[in-house]
């Protein structure tokens, strides 16, 4: 019998080893499994090229993980926020990697990974800064930038539901980045408010099919919600 | 003159915005545009964190952290509305499929380059979020901006001095004093605001522009 | 108000225009929208460019309207089939085009369409007939070919549900190509079992938002079902 | 000596295929693998036309249309499994997150490429479906096929004499004679049936082969 709940959250991060790429699912607060953070926290992994929307807000999360220095280089779209300080100083001190992507070229990146693309074309960044030393191309009329995938060793998600085949679903906003990362990391590792027997979720609606999960483990419900 | 106060200038391109468009508004300014669509039109307010049919603000203790807007504040789902992940939340903007997109700016210039997500200033941390994506992704770009900056200085400029977000990507600038479309022909002043005359308008402006006919 | 439902068939394939490209869903029959494609028969639109996995089964649905001498172009996967014997004898006259693309390049090209990239590196189909002539490149010390997207200025698509805003879920393995030719279409026709009220269908499990769809007409429910 | 038959491949290669391993059967033959899975390991079926953890045939009379393999026949749907677009569904094989995929084939060479989509006759009608994407797509590719055509030649060949699907794509080789690994250093019996010795395999197959250790 395939079971690939873990029973704790010390088991879920296992193996993740020094200089891994890390995906971290979230959009703000959002979707972020702040659990999963502090357990890869304490788990001790380091030199991790971490890759999520932001780089952290506060004193806890993923910025409790740049704060504990373990982040080499962050791929990203919006470091700067009003509570982005730990990240702020780090950068400023040279001590941090900073890859600045466009929202949409970030997922789009990510989704490649996935699907197995070599890269793509892309329309956004084009004549930016962002875009400078890329290859370009005009297609019918418009000009692209050249992107590659980004994938991961590691994708660190957070789900509201999960079965022992690793099928998830999300709540709200917070699926954001959580099913495409799920797909362009070698191992995804879902914490989820609750796992509930298989076919319990309608095969409809399972929004993370289980082939892209590797782990699921449940933290308390009341985590789900809260502001992490 | 009467400056339009930034309300005025949102219910101004509110005013633009037809019944059943897709519409992204960005953080900041362009956001207060929701305060005032008419309630009788059906506008589709995306949200680039996936979400569609987004709704007002909600009522105080009702707040859901996990169901935010792209500026990560406490939003709602209209009925008719629904949750999607960034993959696909950023092909609808990529993929043309929003109408209008409505984005503040620091500069825009006279061929609609567009200037709103990083001063270039040596120590700044730079972020660019989303912006690039919507700068060249819906079908029509709207600017809302001050026509000049506090120091005086037009922020419709010939070549923008600050990094770009998009080349050739805005249609029509909404500032407190006047509404002007980007077209191949260069810049046509479509309204301005009371007390204000074309030469005037045109002074402040450091590039070229034209009434509409 | 928006209500994109349509009352009647005749209405929902108005201004599909003679030489247009039309993309047309499902994998086989199922998910093929039979009662759109009758509807286009009779509104007569010819020199048209059909984007589908396959070219026609028996004499029904897109057989017909191959049978009709409506189709000038065919873009898909597998055209030969058991009972394809109406494709198989234009194409033996010559008298239709085929592009026979890679079912999953097919997949990738009409999403790379919705999501406005300029073109893809995929690695299906290196080495082959198919990619003579195109542009390939190794990334990584894989091969890859460089495909372009397959927009279209009508697709035509069946699912389950819809409501007045577009939104649609799919029923099984007729969801295959729906969603994404929803996305690469300028007009997007849906025909449905049943129109439902706005907030019936759950936001959480809308597989295609309403911003890809421009009509929906409903069918009756038993034909949803039915081996078309 | 004893060839394989047709059913007896099919439980051969579902031999090898190790619990939790996601699985795609092409049309043919390999769907016979099914049939022979061990009723204790659980495998996830994937189907190219939107579904993973795809059951056996239904019952007569609860087939349903609208659940149908990539075969276009009737099939069912476990629990724990689940529907999803053709976009997804491609990518999961594209991407190398199936664990093995299990084709058939007009000829392997020895490098591993594989030929099974087109008799290249010039009045044939091509058809492609996913056979390039599976190729390609998964981590192991697995072949089963008849060592000999009818007419008696080996469908091992130095170069495919058939437009190929895929290059350098082939894992392992199940024939009715042989289990066959490709490897960097050339093809590697694993398995020969019984009565016959590898002398023989080899004077039935025009390309190099090893015994395994």
């Amino acid at each position: 019998m395939i079971d690939k709940t873990v029973a704790s959250l010390e088991e879920a991060v296992a193996g993740i080893f020094d200089g891994a790429t890390v995906m971290i699912g979230g959009f703000g607060t959002a979707g972020q499994p702040a659990e999963l953070i502090d357990a890869l926290i304490a788990q001790g992994a380091k030199d991790l090229t971490i890759v999520n929307n932001n780089a952290g807000n506060g004193e806890i999360g993923l910025a409790a993980l740049l704060k504990a220095r373990r982040v080499k280089k962050i791929i990203c779209s919006f470091p700067r926020q009003a509570d982005s300080h730990v990240f702020d100083a780090l950068y400023r001190a040279g001590e941090i990697q900073l890859e600045l992507v466009p929202q949409g070229n970030l997922a789009a990146r990510i989704q490649a990974a996935g699907a197995g693309l070599g890269a793509i074309f892309t329309p956004t960044g084009y004549g930016t800064l962002l875009a400078e030393g890329k290859e370009t191309r005009e297609i019918d009329g418009k000009h692209y930038v050249l992107e590659y995938p980004i994938k991961a060793d590691f994708a660190l998600i957070k789900a509201l539901q999960g079965d022992r085949w690793g099928n998830l679903v999300y709540r709200k906003t917070a699926r954001n980045f959580g099913p495409i990362m799920a797909a362009a990391a070698a191992t995804t590792i879902a914490q989820v408010s609750e796992i509930v027997p298989l076919g319990a979720l309608d095969p409809e609606v399972i929004v993370t099919p289980g082939i892209f999960v590797q782990r699921v483990v449940a933290v308390s419900g009341a985590a789900s919600a809260r502001v992490a | 003159m009467n400056k339009l106060t930034r309300d005025q200038m949102a219910e101004r391109v509110a005013r633009d915005i037809p019944e059943g468009s897709y519409v992204n508004l960005g953080i900041g300014l362009p956001t207060k545009v929701a305060n005032y669509l008419p309630k009788d039109r059906e506008i589709f307010l995306h949200s680039e964190n996936g979400l569609l049919g987004m709704g007002p603000a909600p009522a105080p203790g009702e707040e859901d952290p996990e169901l935010i807007n792209a500026g990560k504040e406490p939003v709602t789902l209209l009925d008719g509305g629904c949750f999607f992940h960034h993959g696909d939340s950023f092909a609808m903007m990529r993929g043309g499929h929003l109408d209008i997109c409505v984005l503040g700016a620091f500069q825009v210039s006279k061929k609609g380059d567009l200037a709103n997500w990083h001063t270039g200033a040596p120590d700044a941390i730079p972020a660019v979020g989303g912006a690039m994506d919507l700068a060249i992704g819906a079908k029509k770009v709207f600017v809302m901006m001050d026509h000049l900056t506090k120091s005086g200085e037009c922020k419709i400029v010939e070549r923008c001095g600050y990094p770009v977000t998009g080349i050739d990507c805005v249609d029509r600038i909404y500032t407190d004093l006047a509404v002007i479309d980007v077209t191949p022909d260069g810049l046509v002043v479509l309204e301005m605001v009371e007390g204000l005359d074309f030469d005037e308008l045109q002074r402040l402006t450091p590039v070229p522009l034209t009434l509409a006919a």
